[in-house]
């Protein structure tokens, strides 16, 4: 039995060592709110890894796995079939991976997944880069942001997870991002009711990677929003909603401005993102209608 | 639907488990990270719970009933300072730590 | 005694049967594939209650099957060749989280070059990776290997995963005649999965497989050596509970026809039927040889395998994989070590790579160097066997230099 | 110890044939077979082959067959496609070929076997069957030479192909059987 060896309000301890400011301990705290103790997770190495716990302390009320950094899906497919086999099918099964364990490494397990309709909920929590081993780049790193392995800025845009599962057919997915709390528990709630897999891909700033004041992750990850460098929309049975009410977006500096990742654009390379933010945004705007 | 395994977890046996498990729910004192506190000012505050529902530790409680409506878990708070950029009505600050009580 | 004809792969998923797995989660793959297919077809119509997942890899098969068996349910997954190593990373996973999973592995070589044949290299690979490995001379074997395996892994005194490896093709897809034990002795002796280690239970959370620090990482390796070192003793306590019901004996090794015999033949797998077949054939022409083989290379049975080699002076050891850069192959290595101290004059052959057959001219020809090195009449012998002479001009291309 | 070798063209059931024979031999006449079956990545209309163990006491044997006592022939082409049907036989092996025509026989006498039986099963399987692949009729000529009885290969057929399809290829068999000629 769980030794409870302090107390919580929920079910994810306080004193998780999480960077100041992380906004992936935000994700993982709506989570659990919504999805509560009748449910499995699967976390892959990475910083979500620091809720698995060390040794013999955890940092969550809930029973987990933590697998290999590519196979967090096929993990969380064991269970649910498991579950399955026992006849439980209220038990929820939950994958948690961050950027680089579900574009990059995890992308194959995860399509595996989603083709077979296995009844997982995937949560992707998106800090843009490999952050607990030092800010390398990944996939889903987006142009011109400098990581370690791109010290100079990324010279390629960002790979699309949403569309990437949408064109499995999976009865729900959406994006969210944890400036809005309220939307994002609302989609980890639908994610979980529909009969099928879903994906919840947030948006989640990280203070240490991006180069920011751990005070300014709310701001952040709003901006990203208001600037149109992050959609919210969702994807339910076939129709896109915007989940973002706006007619225009504000210039891309006051996202870009604030975090010391950007620093090294160019007046062009600003022109440019701007160009393609607004492309890409008027493409899923076009979605959406 | 087979339904094999017998809940022989319900018996409560202390059993020896090989293999990394941890078992033990533990807070790490995170509080001691901490430069500097948010301090909340109770005369502007419009308990609106904003800081509650953005702080990452998830140690701010408020108290509608109570006029010292903000209470910060000192023990756990890693003084990020979310709460004091997201305060619609600035009326949380951060001191340094060891300059206030 | 209800004999059937099956082949290998038919024998494991027999097994798999008996075993009432109730996840299974396969990936196709020369030449495991039939497994893959002919338990499909057993879920589909209902012979085998079980869930069955279509995984899109075999990293994910025995991801799936590996978490699958943590929620309490005996889970199946099978591989071969470059499965196996794709697999690599959850392998350790597996035994680290002392997960009993018994994997059918047919053995093929692993690319380069491509070989789609029988190699026991593929399984080499993953010898030190905390699993047991038992290899199997004949279809039947297979079966009653499979069948003790679960017995033995799931045993709360082992509780490792283990590979069931059958020689592709040459097992895999040759069809031969077995006796199948009924499903309900199969009940009684196995029964139903019972989690003994750490387990997924939303009512008793645990998180399993976090992060360790140097200061326990040794003490769970220290877990895994003592539980290979409980397996004789487990193996043993089944194989004579097995034996009462189906009337077979199952051995660590095997000793055929050693007592009096002048040099013997170690090895792995199918080739040990046709070593026996010449062992046979050259007694009978007065030539005193015998055949050592080994069932369980994983833990590998030092002592058993000392005291049965102890009499000998000259003593022939058959790798089917190449053991690259080592002395010899793995099976060498470990003989060799065995015999630590004990002057015996340990040849070593390699061969039967990428499907080439192991033929009783092959057999015959290692013996009768043995026996030669043995009476003084040579010193040396062949240790790549069979091989051609023109190995290092297969090809001929120009080029600019 | 009988060894056996089958060959044909990928698509023909050569290896569908040993393991019927295989399990006629086994589990209707009490004996021991194993199949040895050289599988490769051939495709249709290749030639193949595979190897098949008899023997009174359990085979220990686990390798191909390369002394054959009984070599079987389903397609009378293969000999045109490289390969020697001949290779490894000796004084007393015997060759059962299906063809139509005699004279496909002059090119067959000249390898040195023993005995030659033929029999034109593809037409046989046209007949009984309605389709040209000769491996359920062309077990009706091994039974012909005595390895096996044509009573235990028309059980191991019909238990292979059940009901209606099992009938017509036993019948297929149980033709080839009869008609089967000594050269």
């Amino acid at each position: 039995m769980l030794e409870v060896k302090h107390q919580s309000k929920g079910l994810v301890s306080h004193g998780v060592s999480a960077c100041a400011g992380c906004g992936l301990e935000i994700v993982m705290r709506s989570a659990m709110r919504v999805l509560g103790e009748d449910t499995m997770i699967i976390i892959p190495p990475g910083c979500a890894a620091l809720f698995s716990g060390f040794g013999k302390e955890t940092a969550l009320k809930i029973p987990g796995f933590q697998g290999n950094l590519e196979n967090s899906a096929a993990c969380a497919s064991g269970l649910r079939a498991a579950l399955n086999a026992k006849g439980n099918t209220h038990t929820k099964v939950l994958a948690f991976a961050g950027d680089g364990a579900t574009v990059d490494i995890g992308i194959q397990a995860l399509s595996g997944v989603l083709e077979r309709r296995d009844k997982v909920i995937y949560i992707c929590y998106d800090n843009e880069a490999y952050m607990n081993t030092g800010i390398q780049s990944s996939s889903s790193t987006p142009q011109f942001a400098s990581t370690t392995t791109t010290p100079a800025g990324k010279n390629t845009g960002r790979k699309d997870l949403v569309q990437i599962a949408i064109s499995h057919d999976i009865p729900y997915a959406a994006t969210a991002s944890i400036y809005n709390i309220k939307d994002l528990e609302r989609k980890i709630e639908k994610a979980s009711e529909v009969d099928g897999p879903s994906l919840v891909h947030v948006h989640a700033p990280c203070p240490t990677g991006w180069r920011y004041d751990p005070s300014k992750t709310i701001q952040v990850a709003r901006a990203a929003v208001e600037t149109g460098c992050w959609i919210q929309y969702e994807y339910e049975n076939g129709k896109y909603t915007l989940n973002y009410n706006r007619k225009a977006l504000k210039p891309i500096e006051e996202y870009v401005g604030l975090q010391g990742r950007f620093k090294k654009m160019s007046a062009e390379d600003k022109k440019t993102m701007q160009e393609n933010v607004k492309a890409h945004f008027d493409k899923y705007t076009g979605k959406m209608i | 639907m087979q339904k094999q395994q017998e809940q022989q977890t319900r018996n409560c046996k202390k059993i020896n488990v090989y293999g990394p498990c941890a078992n033990e729910f533990v807070s790490s004192n995170t509080g001691s990270w901490r430069l500097e506190r948010p301090v909340v000012n109770f005369e502007n505050c419009i308990k609106c719970g904003i800081c509650e529902s953005f702080c990452p530790c998830n140690v701010i409680t408020i108290h509608k009933e109570l006029k010292e409506s903000v209470e910060i878990d000192y023990d756990y708070c890693k003084g990020c300072g979310i709460c004091v950029n997201e305060c619609p009505k600035n009326c949380i600050k951060l001191v340094a730590e060891g300059s206030v009580e | 005694m209800a004999y059937k004809m099956l082949d290998g792969n038919s024998a494991a998923v027999e097994a798999m049967k008996l075993a009432k797995v109730q996840v299974i989660s396969a990936y196709p793959i020369t030449p495991q594939s039939s497994i893959s297919e002919k338990l499909a077809d057993l879920v589909a119509d209902g012979t085998i209650k079980a869930e069955y997942i279509r995984v899109e890899s075999e990293h994910s098969a025995l991801s799936v099957a590996t978490t699958a068996c943590l929620v309490g349910v005996r889970a199946a997954t099978a591989t071969a060749s470059n499965g196996l190593a794709l697999m690599h990373e959850v392998v350790g996973m597996t035994s680290g989280n002392r997960v009993p999973i018994v994997m059918p592995v047919v053995n093929r070589g692993i690319a380069a070059p491509w070989t789609l044949w029988c190699e026991h290299g593929d399984a080499m690979s993953e010898r030190d990776m905390g699993w047991l490995q038992f290899y199997c001379q004949n279809v039947q074997e297979v079966l009653d290997m499979t069948l003790l395996a679960y017995k033995i892994c799931e045993d709360y005194r082992v509780q490792l995963p283990s590979m069931v490896c059958l020689d592709g093709f040459f097992l895999s897809h040759s069809m031969q005649k077995i006796d199948v034990p009924t499903q309900a002795s199969m009940d009684q002796f196995i029964g139903p999965y019972i989690p003994k280690n750490a387990f997924l239970d939303t009512s008793d959370p645990m998180f399993i497989c976090d992060l360790t620090s140097p200061d326990e990482y040794t003490e769970m390796r220290y877990q895994q050596k003592k539980a290979m070192d409980n397996v004789f003793e487990v193996f043993e306590e089944y194989a004579k509970a097995y034996e009462v019901i189906t009337g077979r004996k199952i051995q660590i090794m095997e000793s055929y026809k050693t007592e009096d015999a002048d040099t013997v033949l170690v090895a792995l797998g199918s080739m040990c039927g046709t070593a026996k077949h010449v062992v046979n054939k050259m007694r009978a022409e007065g030539r005193k040889v015998g055949v050592i083989k080994i069932v369980t290379f994983r833990p590998f049975p030092f002592e058993a395998i000392r005291e049965a080699l102890k009499p000998f002076k000259v003593i022939g050891v058959f790798d089917r994989s190449a053991g690259l850069g080592g002395q010899g192959g793995p099976l060498w290595s470990e003989i060799t070590a065995a015999m630590n101290g004990l002057n015996a004059d340990i040849r070593h052959f390699v061969g039967g790579l990428g499907g080439r057959d192991v033929t009783e001219t092959t057999i015959e020809k290692i013996f009768n160097e043995l026996l030669d090195i043995q009476s003084g009449k040579s010193l040396n012998h062949t240790q790549w066997i069979d091989t051609k002479e023109n190995a290092m001009t297969l090809r001929e291309v120009t080029v600019k230099c | 110890m009988t060894k056996i070798k089958f060959y044909g063209l990928g698509g023909q059931g050569v290896v569908t044939a040993a393991k019927i024979f295989s399990e006629a031999v086994s589990l209707y006449e009490g004996k021991y077979a194993i199949t040895v079956p050289a599988y490769g990545h051939e495709r249709r209309g290749a030639p193949v082959n595979t190897s098949i163990i008899v023997d009174e006491e359990p085979v220990l044997l686990n390798s191909f067959v390369y002394d054959p006592d009984i070599v079987m022939v389903m397609d009378q082409n293969v000999i045109h496609k490289g390969v020697d049907i001949a290779e490894g036989i000796h004084e007393e092996s015997i060759l059962i070929l299906n063809t139509e025509k005699k004279e496909m026989l002059s090119i067959y006498e000249k390898l040195g076997f023993k005995e030659i039986y033929y029999v034109d099963g593809t037409q046989i399987a046209m007949e009984k069957i309605g389709r040209g692949i000769p491996n359920s009729s062309m077990l009706g000529a091994i039974a012909g030479v005595g390895i096996v009885s044509i009573n235990s290969i028309e059980k191991a057929i019909k238990e292979w192909f059940k009901g209606k399809a099992g009938d017509k290829n036993a019948e297929a068999a149980r033709t080839t059987n009869k008609k089967l000629q000594k050269n």
